[in-house]
């Protein structure tokens, strides 16, 4: 059982598919699976609908398939400051679906758990809930909100063994452990690739079982998108500078 | 002579106690984080998937596999936890946060929440808002009084909401007020900005609110 | 001269694809582990929080925290991951175990399932098999064919539920059945157990089944 | 913010009440908190309903509070062979509600998670589903079940910092996570007690929002359900020889 591809293209090889749903882990520029939206990108498929918390910035992570107009439709909960973006919405040629982050992120983790619907107080009374089932439990009101997949699931992880469990470092986790769930396939891309019993399994956060095909990305850049810096001064860091 | 954004944010700070979890909402609610008291155990949280984060790193120490919730570097303290984003969102929609200090465009007088988008503008999403009204135990909103004359305190909100009856507190820059969001009490106005008067407040105030008992003998 | 436990094991086994993440229940699926082909890659999941594992440890190297969902003392293996109990069964209900064999009472020709429940006697609890059986994407029943002389297959089950129309396959001493579960096309009697004949099984059988091709051409 | 407590009937001291209900992590006798069921049985409170997968087996774990008649009622997958559970039970003292372990992992789950009630396959046209909401998404059917929370929930790690951020070890995690997080007040028994910053906080597996108090147990005993091993051969563990 051979997990481990030679390099993007080859990963996503017979997985592509124009009109397809995928899933693409990361927030803002944050623990996106750039080498492989790369790979998607060259490979010109089209009228995708994307699940991603966000929508990359112009001319990064999925800003990339904005450019080339591969994106129908965006399933996300905030898309920034993309001009791209902007452009393709006003014109009518991007559909947007918004979700609450916390019921995007939910809506994943059931959609990967078998779970078709559940019941949350977020968005209950607001333009959100319109069009949804809504409840009361014990004196309260929720809405129903339905589980998500999707036909590919693609996420970055900073180190994986060839057995396909995968550790994330830092918040370059956040959507990438329930997109990993949610995908019919789920691809990943590993800053480190190493041997099985090199990762302690009490750190393993995503198990190889939701891991079909990974590939090794040694190079992959990182994006900051709010540099946000203090200055030295004379004292290194005391507590009573901390926040 | 009404608060600045520091004061707003100062007095913002004195709705924490010790051993709270906060989460803060980008603008003056960032600044809340300068004046936890010293002494006292404040741990901040990231929706995006972490528990206890410090200042922004030094220059040229960013790290870009750690950010907030507004995508800006920050860094790492003893107490620190990352988790993805369905467990953050379980933390908050579960009531385990104790409070959420955010901006807001309007506040209605039953404690309807508008802050995420306004018809006919380009709209960008409402990120983990609805999820932090919500979900979090005590949600304090920090305000200008009104925008451009007009009142941002309101009989009904006029925009989308983000939240229905979910404020507990709003601070603005002239004063503070409560709403009984649970048992419909209404809106009480119960400290006044130094220089803040009465009958400004009501003359920028569109919803109605009870003046407490402290202001109304003053 | 039917099939004897092992034999039964050994069969089930031949289910088993290289890649394949399987979920064995108590009793003679256990032994299905002895049976996995060389070079073939086979990780055991075990649903109290436990992926790929070995087998138990020799005397003295026993770890209390480390068990599997018989409570068993087993070992870790190099691709071993431990999670919680929602996220091993949100992997069983999100059908990303590949094959469940286990054991049963009785099994409906249509797929129904009981191996649970005596009513009148003390019930020990479901433990995992209503998830299993309702998540897992193959369900193969390994079992005797029937309990002293009373009939296991039958046309319905007169026992509790486990699963409503969840088996896809009876492993039995006698021989080998297919359900067509999904498209509800019945039960396929699809092999012998060397020695044993289509009289002796159709006598031990209560529920309707068609004979394959291959078998009633012998 | 002082969330350690010098021993297990301090780290309880006020917590209890007749009739409440306490959620207790564990799978058989594995990861279960022990030190503090024992000081549940020394205050003597009655009337307990409690949330466990197992109820322990004669005189250890939950079956202390058996023996001395505390629990009214049980929330569980599998009692097992208890043979002091059986007789109660069969006397008509002890009530069970017996839920699928999946489902009733998932219950605590969302209980903690701010979710009221959800779907799932489990149970559906079985006695599980008698009295509860069902419903077909895409065909199938489903079945309704409420999240879970407790007055109460004890757990047991394997190690803990003083912040209450906590991890597990290996199949000891179990129930343990959830039930941290579905507690009113969650009370956690660690076996290493360390300073913050002496767990990497990659690999804390609950954070330290859901535990409000904790006790260090450094001689903490555990005990074996099934002690099953093989023999040493000859050759040392080769492959051959692995199930």
């Amino acid at each position: 059982m051979q997990k481990v591809y030679p390099d993007t293209r080859a990963a996503l090889a017979g997985l592509l598919k124009d009109g397809m749903t995928i899933m693409a882990g990361g927030f803002g520029l944050c623990g996106v699976p750039e080498q492989l939206i790369l790979a998607i990108r060259d490979s010109g498929v089209k009228n995708l609908t994307v699940v991603s918390n966000n929508c990359g910035i112009d001319g990064v992570g999925l800003g990339l398939l904005l450019d080339t107009r591969q994106i129908k439709k965006m399933i996300s909960s905030y898309v920034g400051e993309n001009k791209t973006f902007a452009q393709q919405y006003l014109a009518g040629e991007l559909e947007i679906e918004f979700n609450p982050q916390g019921t995007l992120a939910e809506r994943i983790r059931a959609g990967g758990a078998g779970i078709p619907a559940f019941f949350t107080r977020t968005g209950a009374g607001t333009q959100i809930a319109n069009g949804k089932d809504e409840r009361e439990f014990d004196g309260n009101r929720y809405i129903m909100e339905r589980g998500l997949v999707a036909d590919l699931s693609i996420v970055h992880a900073w180190m994986g063994d060839t057995e396909g469990n995968l550790v994330y470092r830092k918040t370059a986790r956040n959507f990438n452990p329930m997109m990993a769930t949610a995908g019919k396939v789920t691809v990943a891309e590993v800053e480190h690739l190493v041997q099985p019993a090199d990762i302690n399994p009490d750190h393993i956060v995503t198990p190889g079982v939701y891991v079909k095909r990974m590939v090794h990305v040694p190079n992959a850049v990182k994006h900051i998108e709010q540099r946000t810096v203090r200055k030295r001064t004379a004292a290194p860091a005391g507590t009573g500078e901390e926040v | 002579m009404a608060w600045t954004r520091e004061q707003m944010a100062e007095r913002a700070a004195k709705e924490l106690r010790d051993g709270f979890y906060v989460n803060l909402g980008i603008g003056i609610p960032t600044l809340v984080s300068n004046y936890i008291p010293q002494g006292m155990s404040v741990q901040l949280q990231s929706e995006n998937g972490m528990l206890g984060f410090g200042p922004f790193p030094y220059e040229g120490e960013e790290d870009p596999d750690l950010i907030n919730a507004g995508k800006q570097t920050v860094t790492e303290i003893p107490t620190t936890s990352y988790f993805s984003s369905a467990d953050s969102f379980a933390m908050i929609r579960g009531g385990h946060i104790d409070l959420s200090i955010l901006g807001a465009m309007q506040v209605a007088e039953n404690g309807d929440l508008a802050n995420w988008m306004i018809p006919g503008k380009m709209v960008k999403g409402m990120g983990g808002a609805m999820d932090l009204v919500a979900g979090v135990k005590k949600v304090v909103v920090v305000m200008e009084h009104s925008a451009k004359s007009e009142p941002k305190l309101l009989k009904r909100c006029t925009l989308p909401l983000t939240g229905a009856g979910v404020v507990d507190m709003v601070i603005t820059d002239l004063g503070v007020f409560t709403i009984d969001k649970k048992r419909g009490g209404g809106m009480s106005l119960v400290e006044l900005a130094p220089g803040a008067t009465l009958e400004e407040i009501r003359s920028k105030t569109q919803a109605s609110y009870y003046v407490g008992n402290a202001l109304a003998a003053a």
